[in-house]
């Protein structure tokens, strides 16, 4: 290509809406940033689309959008996440992750300093969990009609032959295996909104789960009923909604549940409950009895499963409930969080 | 967490637990009053109905400010927050209470009201005090415990010489609640169920001390046990409470001496009463109109009077004649008592006063207990 | 009701604020309702304001007490 | 799955934060409204990506983010357009369309029966179109964090063997062919921008291309060089772009190059130049001259390539200049569209 | 589209090539400017240069009334854009024009500045109306053609009482910069092209008529030909130029007569004498000061002058001195003779005010003309 | 400069309002510059006002006069 007039001005620049309008400028944004962030062949042919050769076998396709605020927060920014959460939800079906589209929306005024840190940011992640950007969209908006940055990130990959995870697979007597504490991406990020404001060290588990998910596949096969990322709604939504799908309940045990001191701490403070918080680089597996130990090994011994456990196990339950046998002595349910989780004064 | 983590010791609960089963009297019913929400959610966090007796027997009480807000306030609050000027500061937990017809701050937000959440009063004054075009409301809700907070705001805002910021306020006083709770008026057509002893609050005993209860446990001769909130705590309350029954006493024990003593919080207690004075009555949801319940701005502070800068009117909305919180809160039925729960009336659409935060009876019940009534086999 | 809980003061600011911890958890507080506060000392934190100071002593004799309620338990019958 | 407490009251309701934080609100909000309208095997699984099978072969990947105001406009909505548009980014590459995600980015406060509306009409262009949306994703954010909805949507399809389109493939000598009329969309849109309003009989040209690809492979085989969609920024973006990647130039003729009168007078009356409006279901496709005629009697025998027309050449020229010949008889450069369309007064 | 379409015939066009080329004689050469951008943009827009002889030249004069806008004029603009108080209504050929330092109003809105493009002057009101807190400012450009509709809408605002309401009055007269062409003291560092005569305004004309330009003939001894925007108006009037220049007159003439008469329209003429007055002199981007040359509102009217209401002052920021737009406006120079053109200067970040809109010259040349300067073969 | 394109007036309105066409588009502007108006008339309209009414018999005579112009060249030289 032709150079294009001046160059974009990183340091002190921002988006307008120029950028966004299909014209030199947009080109120059693309090309200048993005391609260089997260440079590979596919984006230097400059299409619409990417192309590539796939074996003929399952795939899967997941997206997901990212509307996190603060858009830096401690441990990553809303760049790294969109592409662990993407890759984390192909992973969880047990496939390998291979090609992400990413789509950005941007508010008019947005820091070009700010965008090229989260495009490198997206562009490491990617390297690291070996998969490509292959294709992007930009749109840019008026001021006051975005919150400064949203991405949306599909991705494919390719499952295993003879794997079939889906929520629909747990058994009654199944193993629960959480990866590792909860709720740590929950609160790093809540450590940073204005009207919480707390310090912490606490940083967000952010990271991509696939090479993880490889060891235990290895380790598990086909003992490996389903996974999935306890996200938005944390652990509680994510094993509500697996008790429904495969029509059975949960018994869990607080004790066995691996929490960090100051998540706890600032949960408390908050009044909220850890199991309802978000986590972005655990996963909770659902496992045959007999695979459970050899699974729950080898996620101990990766890096991301060091603290690994086996947190209790699918019952028979018409009313599908969670139930957890307190670290007190009681008994209670693990609920859905209802509505968006708000501190609390009471 | 210090002086949390001690008083969650398992293995001092399973020996608590036995000494409590090993002094109640099998031969009798044992009903206790948890005034506190917050006592509320620590028997359903910590699963302590597992462990004690099946003749020891806790009564939620009302004990929860959320929950007792009436739909008529609710909506004087969404009316003002609707207004184009107002900027309404609350705490998160009132936005889920519902109004009338299904209306909610959430909602009201959604629909474009400008509704902030705050975490502290501290914040209320620093959206004032960025936002000088704008009237800036605080929505302030609580009991004892968190009408200091309010008064200290106040203060606050007189010595910045805001202009732009009000109060509309709903401070209610526990005592007053208790007591509408054994001898109001409604008994007669809900009946009541007699209650042996109290499980006072932890908190609010903070500021206002152990004192107030003396009258109470003198007038209705029932046994008033201050607890912490910790479920230790609780338990070692209900002990208290046990031995004061099979000994025939009723007096006002301190189980929470670590941080409640007779007098409460004497300069708290001051900022308190020189900002606000006695409502005539206040309405409670689930009690109805309760004399003396309630607190307003005295007339010097009412430049500080949302109700008096904006002239806003008291809003009436009847509770749903269904609902069953009036009964649930003197003890009289469950939350699986009334047809409504679970169906209609869940955590999302919260119904009745019990539902609305996660420390009504209902709502702990539902999001806590709920297994409890299809039992078929313990977790252990 | 009225979600408070323990903190260990870490520092004092002016305006009658402070630094309180929580586990590693530090966040800035009001404590313009307490008397004659020192660093190190215990307070209950409620929506962002110290409600009263925690008596150390009280809390061990507390937690003494409940040791030996639950002993008698664990003593009598199982 | 068990009831959820009420429905949605899809006539009066509205969304909020609730809706987008993982709790039963927002399984009641994709399960009641999102399923329904895309109804199909893959959603009703309930995962968080949806599998596949695919065989061996090249396969195509793109995305786009969709922001347009108005969200319902003469001739579809923001829903029929997002998947309109990533279908043909797909059909572009002259592959078959077989899978779409859709990221919905909702800010609190927006009407669930116009979301309804919007999701229905991406059912029936999913399904006019014969491809599936099989996997989403649900964000709500605070009111005026966003612009009422944006939709991201990406989509895979399979590429026929042999095939291979791309910016770089246009040869000198090859000839320009357009599906049809340019600026329809543009122009809709604007009729209906609050400052601008204007009355228009014009309609959104939006509409999947698969078919009319297809058939035209079949008709031009290895002689189409690459196709591409004018969207934003128009003929005139897409013509500068194929010419810098293809390191050529095009010579047009204006009198070839179908046009509205409505759209002609639109473009008058605010001063824009129509080949650089947006269009949204045309094609500008490249092809070599002796495969011209037979593609463009298979376009024209299609209801979407009636007005297809041969508007050019590619040429020789290392400034990669689009010319044109004016039909008044001079010529001109189509240059790129600078900034934002913006309406002019001089 | 009727009155346009009779005007763009390919087949009339050719055959009036002809005529011009048969009557041009070869041994002269003919420079005519035309002042307004429309004619720019209509010659570049439709390729006439590729139909009229070598040695019929045209020289795009400063006729586009964005372009000439000084940079200080739009750092004022930006400044009261900047204030939180203030909207600023803008055309949007505005948005891009370049102020000091690489800013525009287009940068200035994408860092928050509340600026709205609008269509008409009647949506500056509609806006003024819906945010009665707020200052509603229009940005006021244009020539002769676009006084008028500012003039009716400080009246509406007059008949609506709208107190928040001001104008940021840039309005210029296209007389004084012809005159300035032709005699401003710069000539003698520029240097000056010879000009045979002038293609005078279209749509200016229609306002204020043939007359004005009658002086102007005289004076300088130049015939004036107003032609209407169509290329076939434009060819029409080249060859009106044409025979005067041969025949050795300088009238005025009128090929723009379906639109244009002597007079021009006398009641949009008394709306703006009635509001606006001239300045004593006003700065034009590539021509400096010229005397005479600007409006402002008349003292009755100042209540509606932004620039009294705000205090608002003169800020003065100096083109950039390789830029050749000064010589380009007269007629010496080329867009191609001029370093940045096409590097550092393109339609995206303009630097002098050739190349602001697209009717600027360096602007056409470069948007739809640049093909010329590297011509293999003939587009035909 | 001054973008202007010329429309038919196809009604008027109040407030010295009317409404234009431009092959099948139309939209409202001001008409408060122009005197004398009628359904029929074209105008020439410019940031939403109509400027000036068109004379159609001056139109013809022009359009009569470029074809005759033309007309000259053709006889011309080629
Ligand atoms: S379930 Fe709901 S309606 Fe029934 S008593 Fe409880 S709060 Fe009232
Ligand atoms: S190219 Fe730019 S800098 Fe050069 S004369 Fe033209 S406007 Fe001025
Ligand atoms: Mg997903
Ligand atoms: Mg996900
Ligand atoms: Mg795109
Ligand atoms: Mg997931
Ligand atoms: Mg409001
Ligand atoms: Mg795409
Ligand atoms: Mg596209
Ligand atoms: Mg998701
Ligand atoms: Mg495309
Ligand atoms: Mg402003």
């Amino acid at each position: 290509m032709k150079a294009y007039q001046r160059k974009l001005d990183i340091r002190n620049g921002c988006v307008d809406l120029s950028h966004g309008s299909g014209g030199r400028a947009m080109a120059q944004l693309i090309s200048g940033l993005f391609h260089e962030a997260f440079g590979n062949e596919w984006l230097a042919r400059g299409n619409d689309q990417s192309a590539f050769d796939v074996g003929a076998g399952r795939m899967v396709m997941t997206t997901d959008g990212y509307v996190v605020s603060p858009l830096f927060f401690p441990g990553g920014n809303i760049g790294s996440l969109a592409v662990h959460g993407t890759v984390n939800d192909i992973a969880m079906a047990g496939a390998r992750p291979l090609y992400l589209s990413a789509s950005f929306i941007i508010e008019e005024g947005f820091r070009f300093a700010d965008l090229k840190m989260i495009a490198e940011s997206m562009g490491e992640a990617a390297r690291t969990a070996d998969v490509h950007i292959v294709t992007g969209d930009t749109k840019v908006v008026e001021r006051g009609k975005a919150d400064g940055l949203f991405i949306s990130t599909a991705g494919v990959g390719v499952v295993p032959h003879g794997l079939d995870l889906s929520a629909e697979n747990a058994r009654v007597g199944d193993r629960v295996l959480i990866s590792g504490t909860l709720g740590d991406h929950g609160v790093a990020i809540m450590s940073k909104r204005q009207n919480l404001a707390f310090e912490t060290e606490i940083v967000s588990d952010s990271a991509a789960l696939n090479d993880l998910v490889a060891k235990m596949v290895e380790a598990g096969g086909r003992g490996i009923r389903l996974m999935r990322d306890p996200t938005r709604g944390g652990l509680a939504a994510t094993l509500n909604e697996i008790a429904q799908q495969s029509d059975l309940g949960f018994h869990l045990r607080e004790e066995a549940i691996p929490l960090k001191p100051g998540v706890a701490a600032a949960c408390e403070l908050l009044g909220l409950d850890p199991l309802h918080v978000a986590n972005e680089g655990k996963l909770v597996a659902i496992v045959a009895p007999e695979n459970a130990a050899p699974v729950l090994a080898a996620m101990r011994a990766h890096p991301l499963g060091r603290d690994a456990a086996d947190i209790g196990e699918a019952v028979a339950d018409d009313h599908h409930f969670v139930q957890m046998a307190t670290s007190f002595g009681g008994g209670r349910i693990v609920d859905w969080p209802s509505g968006e989780q708000l501190p609390r004064i009471c | 967490m210090k002086y949390a983590d001690e008083f969650r010791d398992k293995e001092i609960a399973l020996g608590l637990a036995k000494t409590i089963r090993a002094e109640a009297d099998p031969q009798k019913l044992y009903r206790f009053m948890e005034f506190c929400g917050g006592h509320t959610h620590a028997i359903s966090r910590y699963g302590l109905e597992d462990m004690l007796p099946k003749n020891v027997r806790m009564i939620h009480g009302p004990g929860c400010p959320v929950c007792v807000l009436p739909a008529g306030r609710i909506d004087m609050a969404i009316r003002l927050a609707e207004r184009p000027d107002v900027i309404l500061c609350v705490y998160g937990d009132l936005m889920r209470v519902p109004g009338s017809q299904g209306t909610s701050l959430l909602k009201a937000k959604a629909r474009g009201a400008d509704i902030r959440m705050v975490y502290s009063t501290i914040d209320a004054i620093r959206i004032a005090e960025d936002n000088p075009g704008r009237e800036v409301v605080f929505f302030a809700i609580g009991f004892e415990t968190t009408t200091p907070p309010t008064a200290v705001m106040i203060r606050l805002a007189e010595k910045k010489q805001l202009e732009n910021f009000t109060v509309f306020c709903n401070h209610v006083l526990t005592p007053p609640a208790m007591q509408n709770i054994l001898e109001s008026p409604d008994i007669r057509n809900i009946g009541r169920v007699e209650i042996d002893g109290f499980v006072g609050p932890a908190h609010v005993s903070t500021i206002i001390g152990t004192a107030p209860y003396e009258f109470f446990a003198e007038e209705f001769g029932k046994p008033v046990v201050i607890a912490g909130f910790e479920p230790l705590d609780m338990m070692q309350a209900i002990l208290m409470l046990v031995r004061q029954v099979n000994e025939d006493r009723h007096e006002v024990e301190n189980q929470y001496s670590r941080a409640v003593n007779r007098d409460g919080n004497l300069r708290a207690k001051e900022e308190v009463s020189d900002i606000f004075e006695l409502r005539d009555q206040f309405e409670w949801r689930g009690l109805g109109q309760v004399p003396y319940s309630g607190l307003k701005l005295k007339r010097p502070y009412a430049i500080y009077d949302a109700e008096v800068r904006f002239d806003m009117h008291e809003l009436r909305v009847d509770d749903n004649p269904a609902c069953e919180c009036g009964a649930i809160l003197r003890g009289v039925k469950k939350p699986v008592d009334c047809k409504l729960f679970g169906t209609v009336c869940t955590p999302e659409t919260p119904i009745g006063s019990c539902m609305v935060s996660s420390e009504g009876a209902c709502a702990a019940h539902w999001t806590h207990g709920r297994f409890r009534d299809h039992q078929q086999r313990r977790v252990s | 009701m009225c979600l408070a809980i323990p903190a260990e003061v870490t520092k004092l600011l002016p305006d009658e604020m402070a630094i309180v911890s929580i586990d590693g958890v530090s966040k800035e507080i009001s404590v313009a309702l307490i008397e004659n506060l020192a660093v190190g000392d215990y307070v209950i934190i409620h929506v962002g304001y110290a409600l009263t100071k925690i008596d150390p002593e009280e809390a061990m004799r507390t937690l003494e007490l409940l040791r030996e309620l639950s002993a008698e338990g664990q003593g009598a019958a199982s």
